[in-house]
């Protein structure tokens, strides 16, 4: 079985050779290699790679892939099958238009523009509230809200997308 | 001795205090947010009353609501923990008015200490040193003697100021004029003052604070210091005890402890409470303020001293004595906390509540948790971001440290962020170990705040587990009463990867 | 000092000395068996090494096996923890051979202590005093001369004895003879030899120890004692240091700790050890025994006395010489120490291995937990019950017991059975409060062993929470990730009950 | 909606006349109460009665039934929809057979007797180990064994069925 992972951003194929608990892999080109794997708790596995003891944790992202924890290090993965996979999530990046993403969970307090408002650079746009912090969202630069999803009392999650700017 | 105690608080404190009283046979009573209503605090109370809806002015700020609670389920007393009404002299005074006692200082003492003005005429007049200042509107001609005479840098601030309004550093007389018309237009405009006055700005200071104890009956001790100087946004995020500087140093804990006391004495302090001090490059420390109630950070020094200060608290203020001469007070060892928070140090420290998915806790030898928190339980955003106080004791600061990285190592959560690695991160500079502190160390040592790189085969590892968990398919998340030896067997799942 | 130590056990004892290994900045290095290959030490550990299948003695008792992985994980050192190959002799003089150091003592002094005979003979040779015996095979005159000697009851045993076959007590005179003929006759069965020996019967005894540590460099202190006087089945279930009885007996502490510290140095003895005295009802002590190894309930003396005991073994081990004197050891309020076994308390504590499907641990001030388990292990049926050691301190001895009555009350384990509920229950026994304690206590006291019955009230809240939770499904026992508090509404069940 | 539980073995009417979070119900012939349950996590739950705070962990019993643990006392109870309601259960117990079962989860290390064996009271028939613990199983009185599942190495949960004397 080969799958493409994209860990913290970067490609890697992997190939399971033989399944577990005793584990078979190849990592891109680099030789095979053997590992002891184990579930030890739902979502927690054991894994003796090379004699070395490695509790690693996994759960689902909220936007889909999984995160890893292991010892303290944090890794996100997106897994695909090659089959699968598509060129799509490159086809977004270099658009003009401007994201305003919420940067924690919280509440919307003051939604500041309205849709179709010119704005300028360092103009804020919302105030997002979590644990009696303000957060003033501003744009990055000057130009038109295109949408404005947000909408005061809401509560929101990280990363979530409040406003367009164009 | 108090028949049950209604704790006014939430979180980690209304847990800490509870368990004590839990120790001492009294009845515990907590109060609850709407958000709350599962908290940890309310699943282990005796007896749990509903005070409102989730912003604090409407509950946990609520004193009607708190002393009808206390009445309605026959409290004697109230323990105010940290935060919220625990410096309020308007409730103690109608927690006395109710006939309830209030745990903590009078009601006198909270109004003297309650200023930070009233504060610092309270310490000068007992003869406790405070940052040299005018504390009094000034000129430019009074501000060019005070400069003379104390030297550069200065800081101007508004009279009427607070919230880093009108506030200017000054380092040298030629930007004098300029900076107290700045200051001046900036007062003007925020608080319709434009009076300043101009204080000796301390540069790198350390966060130096003192606990002290005192019954009704007059007598009073100081149970040592705290370091508190590492510090985000101006809160504290580690606390040791004893302070490094202050080991160090003969006499200073003697000196600071006695200053502390007479500064409290002056305002007729009983109960526990802290005096805090800035402490300067040459180890001159200044009184900045005095905190009327228990301190976030006081497991420090029962870690240190043996005593709990809980108890003490309620003892005190059911009338007994002191236990203990200042000469009974011990100091063994060196203890350091941590300030677990919900949030994200690697994006400003912004908080981060949620539903915690995932909770791991360290235990063995040396370590102490206080914490309000459990798996499945989702952090409000309505308060605090502090989840955890992680504390550990060592027989010298150097294995205490240890200990808390091994400690670190072994805490695990997740679903929401929380600045568990960042710790690690600091325990392991030098300048942290050297015990070279002050307020601003994180932003001066961390000010790139990178999440630290993880070794190749940490990458290696996470990937191959990715791929086993994404091919055994989603089902493997969900809890099963399989045992774990034969988990992959049982589920048949190991096959699919072939 | 070392760079990298194998723990040749498991369980508890494992993770407790990897904890201190890792704070010291050793690498570690676990070995597990088949059942073990999820356990906590193996997931813990930095590195693991598979020594066989389930039975000790194909695993943690193979000496071969454990010696080729230390050196094929280039391990510098191997701790033994307690029981399996700890206190054998055979197996330090491999790790000797193979140029590997055992964390204990010399190859001869575990010789010497190892055979209760040969360690009588060690201890009377010191001075220390032993039960009043005749250690040699006596015949019924010797028996009746031993018995007007020394008062009856007497207690007759095998000399090739063990297991409690051959033995008789003896009440009186004209019990004599027959019970000699009994006892021999039973020798005779078991162990292919009639010889019997007879020992003075102490009557209701208390179980006292000296923790001694010495370096290489023929220093020597000891660390106070531990009263294990609550056992059941012969095992230790409750150990408190200081002693009661020792606390309460002006010179009864130093007088064992010299005693102790003759008897083991009489031995050649170095690093940490143990000696066992009973101590009958006029407050005598005799030596009973020495444990050549780190102890199951040394947690209370480091809990007491402030030190590591671990980090002073390695540090021993690798040539240290002891970091304080005798005049320097303190000791400081008081320590307890609850075994929670799987086991059933209520039914002839016999043992309970399984899944654990719920696990909620004690925290806040001065509890300390070595535990070895995790939600969602399987409690292997082939070693030992004990799941993890509670330990707490307080400030007195009646202040520890509140505490861990309130530890023990945050305490949960769910899917297997524990012991949990009948510490409460011999915890608030008045006879234990008062201290008067021996090793059939538990026996003497809870001759019955009931659970306690629950308040009217506890019935009602569980018939509700039952029909509630039948009502809802039992879909309602799947972690979900919605949060808690609209956990009902969200799952539209709370529809159905209507 | 009411159901009959057998709590402890008791039995025992409830009727739940409003569901949760707030919650109204009546328990056999007393007057309703109130009382307000929310789910703190899965499978514990949190009961404010009479302003009093419990937390309540709710597990399925390995037999069938719940288990609920409360403040370290623990019940096992049945739940019954009465529709579904029948006395079978009062079937059993008079018997003259034996039962022989497990006290403990365990291994069987030796079966003493074969089937159509008779044994005299006090007879060892099966020795089951945990934990370095044997424990030998006896006939409470003579009779003939007349079935015997254990088996030599097997397994076994606490309570499990091992043999059966007439």
């Amino acid at each position: 079985m080969k799958l493409t992972l994209e860990i913290n951003g970067r490609a890697e194929e992997i190939e399971i050779l033989s399944g577990a608990p005793e584990c078979r892999f190849k990592l891109g080109a680099e030789p095979a290699r053997d590992a002891l794997v184990e579930i030890a708790e739902p979502g927690v596995y054991s894994v003796l790679l090379d004699g070395r003891s490695y509790d690693v944790y996994v759960e689902d992202a909220p936007g889909g892939g999984l995160v890893v924890d292991l010892n303290g290090h944090h890794f996100e993965i997106q897994a695909r099958d090659p089959r699968a996979w598509s060129r799509n999530a490159a086809g977004q990046g270099g658009s003009a238009v401007q994201s305003v993403l919420s940067p924690m969970p919280g509440k919307i307090v003051r939604v500041l523009v309205a849709a179709g408002d010119d704005v300028v650079k360092g103009q804020a746009i919302i105030v997002v509230e979590a644990m009696k912090m303000q957060n003033e969202l501003k744009a990055a630069r000057a130009g038109k809200v295109l949408s404005l999803t947000a909408k005061e009392g809401a509560t929101v999650a990280a990363g979530e997308l409040l406003a367009t700017i164009e | 001795m108090f028949r049950k105690v209604l704790i006014a608080n939430r979180g980690e404190i209304a847990v800490r205090v509870m368990r004590t009283l839990r120790e001492m046979g009294i009845g515990t009573v907590a109060v609850y947010s709407d958000p709350d209503r599962t908290a940890l605090h309310v699943r282990m109370a005796d007896e749990a009353a509903h005070v409102g809806p989730g912003p604090s002015s409407e509950s946990y700020l609520r004193m009607d609501r708190i002393i009808e609670a206390a009445k309605r389920f026959g409290a004697d007393a109230i323990h105010p923990g940290y935060g919220f009404l625990s410096e309020n002299a308007d409730f103690a005074e109608a927690c006395e008015d109710a006939g309830i006692v209030f745990i903590g200082p009078s009601v006198a003492a909270i109004r003297a200490m309650g200023s930070k003005t009233a504060a610092r005429k309270t310490a000068m007049a007992a003869g406790a040193p405070v940052v040299p200042g005018t504390a009094e509107p000034v000129g430019v001609e009074g501000l060019r003697a005070f400069a003379r005479e104390h030297g550069f840098p200065v800081l101007l601030k508004a009279v009427a100021g607070g919230g880093g309004k009108g506030m200017r550093r000054v380092d040298c007389e030629a930007d004098l004029e300029s900076a107290l018309r700045d200051a001046a237009s900036e007062a003007e405009r925020a608080f319709s003052s434009a009076e300043v006055y101009v204080e000796k700005l301390i540069e790198r200071p350390r966060h130096i604070e003192v606990q002290i104890l005192g019954d009704r009956h007059g007598n009073m001790v100081h149970l040592g210091e705290r370091e508190c100087s590492i510090q985000r946004r101006h809160q504290k995020v580690i606390e040791e005890c004893p302070s490094p500087l202050v080991e160090a140093t003969p006499g200073m804990r003697e000196a600071m402890g006695q200053a502390a006391i007479r500064a409290a004495q002056a305002a007729g302090y009983y109960n526990a409470g802290t005096v805090e001090f800035l402490v300067d490059q040459d180890s001159r420390y200044y009184f900045l303020e005095m905190n009327t109630r228990l301190q976030v950070e006081h497991p420090v020094t029962e870690l240190v001293t043996g005593v709990d200060l809980v108890r003490l608290q309620v003892e005190i203020a059911a009338g007994a004595r002191l236990p203990f001469t200042q000469e009974q007070v011990a100091w063994r060892g060196s203890a350091v906390e941590c300030r677990v928070y919900a949030e994200d140090p690697y994006n400003d420290f912004l908080p981060y509540p949620g539903l915690i998915t995932r909770l791991r806790r360290p235990s063995g030898p040396g370590i102490r948790l206080d914490d309000g928190v459990y798996r499945g339980w989702v952090v409000p955003m309505e308060y605090d971001p502090l989840l955890a106080k992680l504390a550990v004791w060592g027989e010298t600061r150097e294995l205490a440290i240890e200990r808390m990285l091994r400690a670190l190592g072994e805490f695990d959560v997740a679903g929401i962020r929380t600045n568990l690695g960042f710790f690690r991160q600091i325990l392991e500079e030098p300048q942290f170990r050297a015990g070279k502190l002050h307020t601003g160390y994180i932003e001066e040592v961390f000010g790139k705040r990178c999440a630290p790189e993880p070794p190749a085969e940490y990458a290696v590892v996470a990937a191959l587990v990715a791929a086993l968990h994404t091919a055994a398919g989603k089902s493997a998340a969900v809890p099963t009463a399989a045992p774990a030896a034969s988990a992959w067997r049982e589920s048949g799942r190991s096959e699919r990867l072939r």
